[in-house]
């Protein structure tokens, strides 16, 4: 939301070339299944560090499978979602709201003292 | 609208992007807060309810008491297990994320509908340029993870767990059915695309659709693996 | 000119109007201000409040100052054009750095005593101090002090000089409890206990009033309570009186009506229960039991003496004699045993309503609504769903005859007559 | 909005729809904006009499003119009327008319939805508005706290008809908000870069985005509160362990948004009436807007300083107290370039101009009271006493209301074409003054001399007769100003003076076009220079020192295929900056117009439908789930016709 400056346009406007073919092109294939791949492998450790009580025990767990789960998230949205590809103005406007939610999300945590400092 | 090609020099756009492509990834936003709240209510009351079931513990009725192995001396009828099935849900999580691959492959296939397919093409590269195969794929797989939903929730309820029951059956029904509700209507959603492609075949000036489309079936999905990872896995 | 006079005009006419209410604010009595330095809450929370007067007024008069000035020096003149200097035609950086920083320091400096006083107000309680659990229910208080298992309902006492630590819980919905010349109110939230505590050190040997500060319904409004700050020595004996089990005083005269002499400390000599059921209406013979004490009536401040009408709907019979015997017989039999509970009446032993033992004692009833007299007690049992807004669960209609609005019936079998009433009301008086 | 392209549309019929059938398939944002105003200035009314009543009530201690049940349906049903069927609306109205206008475009980027979103509002306004007619509104209060608000406190459908409507209404707010966010982002004239937008449509865009954030929370909090009264979850259960803190964070969560969400566009109206009345730039443009953004984004890390007294302990406290109380430094910094806007300007006081200064005014008033309890210590002194009345009033009556009516009485010659009276305006500005003065500053003491909110009777000789007698009186002379107010805006819409395209002189695109605009706007896009384009023709001296690009403006040509020559190829669809006077039709210029259409309304219709069907759940189920069949099925049926019909 936040541009600053009074006479030049850091709105994307300048960035986009031209209304017919606004999006720019987006990967293929050869690409796509190694995400699909990697997607899967992390599935499998999670899954698979779910089953390894020592694991669990340990207070790795939580922040790991965190992790895990966060590079997930990433990769799609990246990639299956083009974020990485596409308009800078869409960057923004995903990223924005979804810290806002985080921040929310971690502060009822800690009011409700699931998590403390 | 801004995005029909048609009227483009009447309906200039600043940012020369479609407007229902920024809709909708406001919407996405927006559903980040809904599906925060969902989840934040979850966590509260994880390990609140007063009775059970629970979702990683056993419990026994007659005493209300848990614990992370079988109870002995609780009546059979009074033991439920730990509600949550990781291995069919870990199945249910595959399968969405592959619906995640063939969603980009259909777009990726509308895209490049109008490119000359290389002389030496083999089926699998005739594949990938088949909008139908890969929208069908989705449709697929998107119902396939809805009918484990519709197992997981029948199940539970016949091993004790009820939305009424108690906070743990509550926030998860609710949080689980929001998402279930999400991924139908994508599913219908994807569904009207197939329907479109057949009536007339998708091609590059619908990359938009499928675009937009795409984005919120990727976000549904994207929101299942944190809930796979905060709900059923974390303990 | 019309319009150049307007601005004056406002600024007049607005400090007019608050200079009005600063006046009535400063004169006149006020019996539940939040200034009186009584606890040492109090002194928290009053010289917080003074620091941010200041610095609110001091902003207020900068900021107001400015915009009426601006308003008045460059209201339009004819032929006068623009005439900003530059600097401030479009923006000026240092200014704008000065009302960005100067509002950082003002409340950087609030800020320090509010963060100390967070942390003073919420340290755990001395371990001196006296326990109370206050219990909140739709629509009245229910107090405790475990320390002599003594049960009583709207009206506390306090020794003055020491700490007391309440623990705050409800049975229903969310209530607030707030004694305003006390201290800060704390909410009672449902499934939930919190906690608050202070020193009435410097509070006067008087009657303060409490509220209920958080919407629970029907008669929020009427969910008052009153508060006797008392000298310690008079506290230990008012509460040994309380710790007995209800002792059955004659009333001074026959009928039974109104409140004792002042200062007379309720007599009677304490006796065995299963005996008071056949002992006769004693004639008054002053006997002092030792450690006994109730709030002298002649001490009760007026504003601490609800003034609440009577709904024109509801009348009793005037000097309708009760008999006490006939009272406690009836009462025993009656619906009341089922909510209410009176310490030596093993029939009465309900527990969802205000606990009576002592009743007889009190200075309100109806959760601070009326005085406790004959009179007003005998028009609550009648129809108390008409003395007050109340729902299913709490005091229903008794009177035979009567319209319970509630539940919209007229209430016949089971109702009891005036007569009835009497006796009862006779009875329950005489718990002092 | 998954709709197929425009080839495998219908061929369109063109249909021009007249007298009422206009107003209810009409997507132009002008008349739709033009309902927004009409409608909420109704329910403002509406709320009003209900808060009257409510001082009727309080005049006296042990007063008995209306009844406990009563009272707590009037102050209920008062503060959610006000929020939400009043003053959200009321900015709506700026929003629809202004926003596009503002940035010079020909519309909204989806005028059906925006169609949609005023039905939604006027349906649901209506639905949590009835039962007050049969006495059984909605009683727990604004914030309807749990667990006061289930069944087991709450078995009547007063509550129900709350959860649903506020319901309803958020599906309003949300979808305009999605249109408003897109329209500001991507239909912008060329040259109208961001930092060049008027203010007004600024803070817009800072609302649109709390409503987008905050309302999935609410939505949330009431989808529970659903389900627990009708499905019976446990959410909210005692019972079953529920936590009614949940519902307290869920709430406020969305509630300090919120209150943002109703002052900011006023704020916005306030930066365009200053300046145009000033004769001067607004002060310091870049660190207002800033300053804007940072209010709207703090604005969801303070939440539980509505919740000081539930008992967080100290660190929480803490905390909230801060970030609540470093709110105060973006606000201060708009109220001071605000002031600074006037400063050394050539001050016209119409009547817009005397509200707008009122309301810098009035809202320090209500913000320093902010102040004061955003301190929790002394907050427990003042939460849920009439002191925060008193707060809550000066910042929503002294802030959004004053700025709301400024923004009528400075826009109303856009909207309908004629003057408002001014001298009406006048009258009405100084009773409404006093009144609101005289209403709310003895709450001040009221509260902190003991006095809580929300009781429906009071005890005489606790020293709060007085400011209670006040504050009626004062009250009373609000129902005056604002029948005055009433009085003047139907009248002026009758009969008032036309209005010129500019009467106030104003730098700001909206004023370059006729009064009120034709349906397309802009005869040709203007091409803007800078952020007073306007001024630049008629006062350049005014925006001599700011920079004047040409930014953006090959490329719109380029991209509209179109090649302006210095002059302005007058054909052509964009144009550099101009004024226009004449007005023709949409057909002669060759303007492709949005269709009238009805589905939006039936969308609406068959949502509130379908929801009203859960209050029969309980008696008759046949009712029930017939009403929730037929609902769900005309919404389904409608938004298939609406998805699959070109726009235009
Ligand atoms: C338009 C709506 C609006 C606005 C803008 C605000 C603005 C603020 N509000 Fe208000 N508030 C409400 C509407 C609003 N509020 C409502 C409706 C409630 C009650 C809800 C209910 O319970 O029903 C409420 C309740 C409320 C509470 C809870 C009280 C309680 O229930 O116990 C608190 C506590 O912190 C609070 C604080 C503030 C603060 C700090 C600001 C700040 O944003 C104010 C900032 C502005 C200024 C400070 C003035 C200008 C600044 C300067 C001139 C600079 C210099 C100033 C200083 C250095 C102090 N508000
Ligand atoms: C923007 C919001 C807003 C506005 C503008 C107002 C305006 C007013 N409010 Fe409001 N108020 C709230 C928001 C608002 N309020 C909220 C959120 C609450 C909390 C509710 C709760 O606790 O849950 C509240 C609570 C509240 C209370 C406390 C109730 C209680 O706690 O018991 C009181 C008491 O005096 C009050 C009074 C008033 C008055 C007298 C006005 C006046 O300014 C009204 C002025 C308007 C009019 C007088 C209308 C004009 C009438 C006519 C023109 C009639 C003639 C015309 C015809 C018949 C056609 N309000
Ligand atoms: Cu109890 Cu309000
Ligand atoms: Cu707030």
């Amino acid at each position: 939301m936040a541009h600053d400056s009074n006479d030049k346009d850091t709105s994307p406007a300048l960035a986009a070339a031209d209304a017919h073919t606004d999006h720019v092109e987006h990967p293929e294939w050869p690409i796509y299944w190694k995400v699909g791949l990697f997607l899967t492998l992390i599935t499998v450790g999670e899954v698979w560090a779910y089953y390894v009580p020592s694991f669990v025990a340990s207070k790795l767990f939580v922040p790991i499978l965190l992790i895990m789960s966060g590079v997930k998230f990433a990769t799609v949205v990246l990639f299956y979602m083009h974020l990485r590809y596409d308009h800078k103005l869409f960057r923004a406007l995903f990223t924005g709201p979804l810290l806002i939610a985080m921040a929310t999300l971690m502060g009822l945590m800690f009011l409700f003292s699931k998590i403390s400092a | 609208m801004a995005n029909h090609v048609a009227h483009a020099s009447h309906h200039y756009t600043s940012t020369g992007l479609d407007s229902k492509k920024i809709a909708i990834w406001t919407f996405i936003g927006s559903e980040c807060m809904l599906f925060a709240s969902l989840i934040s209510t979850y966590l509260i009351y994880k390990g609140r309810s007063v009775i059970g079931p629970y979702p990683h513990e056993w419990w026994c009725a007659s005493t209300n008491t848990t614990s992370l192995t079988r109870i002995a001396n609780c009546p059979a009828d009074q033991l439920f297990k730990p509600i949550l099935n990781i291995p069919v849900t870990s199945v249910s999580t595959f399968v969405l994320l592959c619906s995640s691959l063939a969603m980009v492959l259909a777009l990726a296939a509308v895209e490049n509908r109008n490119r000359p397919m290389p002389p030496n093409a083999g089926a699998w590269q005739k594949a990938l340029r088949s909008s139908k195969l890969w929208l069908w794929m989705t449709c697929i797989m998107g119902a396939t993870f809805l009918g484990f939903q519709a197992y997981e929730f029948t199940s539970f309820v016949h091993e004790g767990l009820s939305i009424r029951k108690n906070l743990f059956g509550s926030s998860f029904f609710t949080l689980t059915g929001f998402h279930g509700t999400h991924v139908t209507v994508g599913v219908i959603w994807l569904g009207s695309l197939l329907a479109i492609d057949y009536k007339r075949g998708l091609g590059p000036k619908d990359a938009l659709q499928v675009d937009i489309a795409a984005l919120y079936w990727h976000f549904v999905d994207v929101v299942w693996i944190a809930i796979f990872t905060l709900i059923y896995l974390i303990k | 000119m019309h319009l150049r006079t307007q601005p004056r005009q406002a600024a007049a006419l607005t400090v007019g109007v608050l200079a009005l209410v600063f006046l009535a604010a400063c004169s006149g009595q006020y019996p539940n201000s939040t200034f009186n330095p009584t606890t040492e809450f109090n002194r928290e929370s009053t010289s917080l409040w003074n620091t941010l007067l200041v610095w609110g007024t001091i902003v207020f008069v900068i900021v107001e100052a400015i915009l009426i000035y601006t308003i008045w020096r460059y209201r339009r003149r004819p032929g006068v054009g623009v005439e900003a200097s530059s600097a401030m035609m479009h923006g000026n950086t240092t200014l704008e750095i000065a009302w960005t920083v100067l509002p950082a320091l003002i409340l950087a400096i609030i800020s320090v005593p509010t963060v100390r006083a967070i942390f003073r107000t919420q340290a755990p309680a001395p371990a001196n101090a006296l326990k109370v659990d206050v219990i909140g229910h739709q629509w009245w208080w229910e107090f405790r002090y475990p320390e002599y298992n003594i049960t009583t309902a709207n009206e506390l006492y306090l020794p003055i000089g020491r700490p007391v630590a309440f623990t705050l819980r409800t049975v229903d919905v969310i209530h607030s409890f707030w004694i305003p010349q006390l201290g800060g109110k704390r909410d009672v939230v449902s499934n939930r206990t919190n906690y608050l505590w202070f020193t009435p050190d410097s509070a006067e040997y008087t009657v303060y009033n409490g509220s209920c500060n958080e919407y629970c319904g029907a008669s929020h409004a009427n969910m008052r309570f009153r508060v006797f700050t008392v000298p310690a020595e008079n506290f230990e004996q008012w509460a040994a009186h309380q710790r007995t089990p209800a002792m059955i005083q004659a009333p001074a005269a026959a009928p039974a009506a109104g409140t004792p002499a002042p200062n007379t400390p309720a007599t009677a000599t304490p006796q065995p229960n299963a005996a008071a059921a056949n002992q006769p209406p004693a004639a008054p013979a002053p006997t002092q039991a030792v450690g006994s004490y109730v709030f002298p009536r002649d001490r009760v401040p007026a504003y601490a003496i609800p003034a609440t009408p009577v709904p024109a709907d509801v009348s009793f019979p005037e000097n309708l004699v009760g008999d006490i015997e006939r009272g406690r017989a009836k009462y025993s039999s009656s619906a009341c045993i089922g909510c209410h509970k009176i310490e030596g009446n093993p029939m009465s032993v309900g527990v969802t309503g205000p606990n009576l033992t002592h009743v007889g004692s009190r200075l309100t009833i109806g959760a601070g609504l009326f005085p406790n007299d004959p009179r007003h007690m005998a028009l609550w049992i009648k129809n108390a769903r008409k003395m007050k807004p109340l729902q299913f669960s709490s005091m229903p209609t008794l009177g035979k005859g009567e319209y319970d609005p509630v539940m919209k019936t007229v209430i016949n079998v089971g109702g009891l007559t005036d007569q009835e009433i009497a006796d009862i009301v006779a009875y329950l008086q005489a718990l002092k | 909005m998954a709709t197929a392209t425009a080839p495998t549309y219908a061929p369109p019929i063109e249909r021009k729809r007249y007298g009422l059938m206009d107003w209810l398939t009409t997507v132009d944002h002008k008349k739709i904006g033009q309902l927004y105003l009409n409608t909420a200035i109704f329910f403002f009314i509406f709320g009003g009499l209900e808060a009257v009543l409510i001082r009727y009530q309080l005049m006296t201690p042990n007063g008995t003119r209306v009844s406990a049940e009563v009272f707590n349906q009037l102050f209920t049903m008062h503060g959610t009327t006000m929020i939400f069927l009043a003053i959200m609306p009321l900015s709506a109205a700026f929003f629809n008319f202004l926003i596009p206008l503002q940035i010079g475009a020909r519309d909204v980027a989806f005028p059906r939805l925006n169609a949609f979103s005023y039905w939604v509002y006027l349906f649901g306004g209506i639905f949590i508005t009835l039962p007050i007619f049969w006495l059984g509104a909605p009683d727990g209060g604004w914030f309807a706290y749990a667990p006061l608000n289930t069944r087991q406190f709450s078995p009547a459908h007063n509550m129900d008809f709350w959860v649903l409507g506020i319901q309803i209404l958020g599906v309003s707010s949300l979808a305009a908000a999605f249109n408003f966010v897109t329209t500001i982002i991507n239909m912008r004239a060329p040259g109208m870069t961001l930092m060049r937008m008027p203010m007004f449509t600024w803070m817009s865009f800072v609302v649109q985005w709390l409503l987008i954030l905050a309302f999935p929370v609410i939505t949330i909090a009431l989808f529970f509160l659903q389900f627990d009264r009708f499905f019976g979850t446990t959410f909210y259960s005692l019972s079953a362990g529920g936590d009614p803190l949940l519902w307290q964070h869920l709430f406020w969560i969305f509630g300090h948004p919120e209150v943002y969400i109703l002052v900011l566009p006023a704020f916005g109206l306030v930066s365009e009436i200053l300046p145009s009345n000033s004769r001067k730039p607004l002060f310091g443009y870049p660190i207002v807007v800033y300053s804007g953004i940072m209010i709207g984004f703090l604005g969801f890390g303070v939440w539980a300083h509505h919740m000081f007294s539930v008992g967080l302990g100290p660190i929480p406290d803490t905390v909230f107290a801060l970030t609540t109380m470093v709110i105060a430094i973006p606000t201060g910094v708009k109220i001071l370039n605000w002031i600074f806007t006037m400063w050394g300007g050539s001050l016209r006081f119409t009547t817009a101009m005397k509200f707008a200064i009122a309301l810098i005014a009035m809202f320090t008033i209500g913000g320093i009271s902010g102040i004061t309890h955003a301190s929790p210590p002394s907050d427990l002194q003042q939460t849920d006493t009439y002191y925060i009345v008193a707060h809550f009033h000066y910042v929503l009556y002294g802030g959004s209301i004053l700025g709301i009516f400024g923004g009528i009485y400075h826009y109303f010659p856009k909207i309908y074409g004629r003057m408002m009276d001014e001298r009406l305006g006048n009258i009405h500005f100084w009773i409404n003054l006093i009144g609101m003065n005289l209403l709310f500053f003895p709450m001040h003491f009221a509260g902190m001399l003991g006095m809580p909110r929300r009781i429906y009777t009071y005890d005489s000789g606790q020293g709060w007769d007085l400011f209670n007698m006040m504050s009626s009186i004062g009250a009373y002379l609000l129902v005056v100003s604002t029948s005055i107010f009433l009085y003047n805006f139907l009248k002026s819409k009758r009969s008032g003076a036309i209005a010129p395209e500019n009467p106030w002189d104003a730098p700001t695109l909206e004023w370059s076009i006729p009064s009120p605009p034709p349906e397309y706007n802009f005869a040709q896009i203007p091409m803007v220079t800078s952020r007073y384009p306007l001024w630049d023709l008629n006062h350049p001296e005014r925006t001599a020192q700011i920079p004047h690009t040409a930014v953006g403006h090959d490329e719109a040509a380029h991209r509209t295929g179109e090649h302006i020559t210095a002059s302005g190829a007058h054909e052509s669809d964009i144009a550099p900056m101009h004024i226009e006077t004449e007005r023709k039709s949409a057909e002669e210029l060759g303007i492709p117009m949005p269709y009238p259409t009805i589905k939006p309304l039936w969308v609406a219709f068959g949502i509130v439908v379908m929801l009203s069907g859960l209050l029969f759940l309980a008696t008759n189920k046949v009712v029930a789930f017939s009403m929730i069949a037929v609902g769900a099925a005309t919404m389904i049926f409608f938004i298939y016709q609406w998805l699959t019909s070109p726009v235009e």
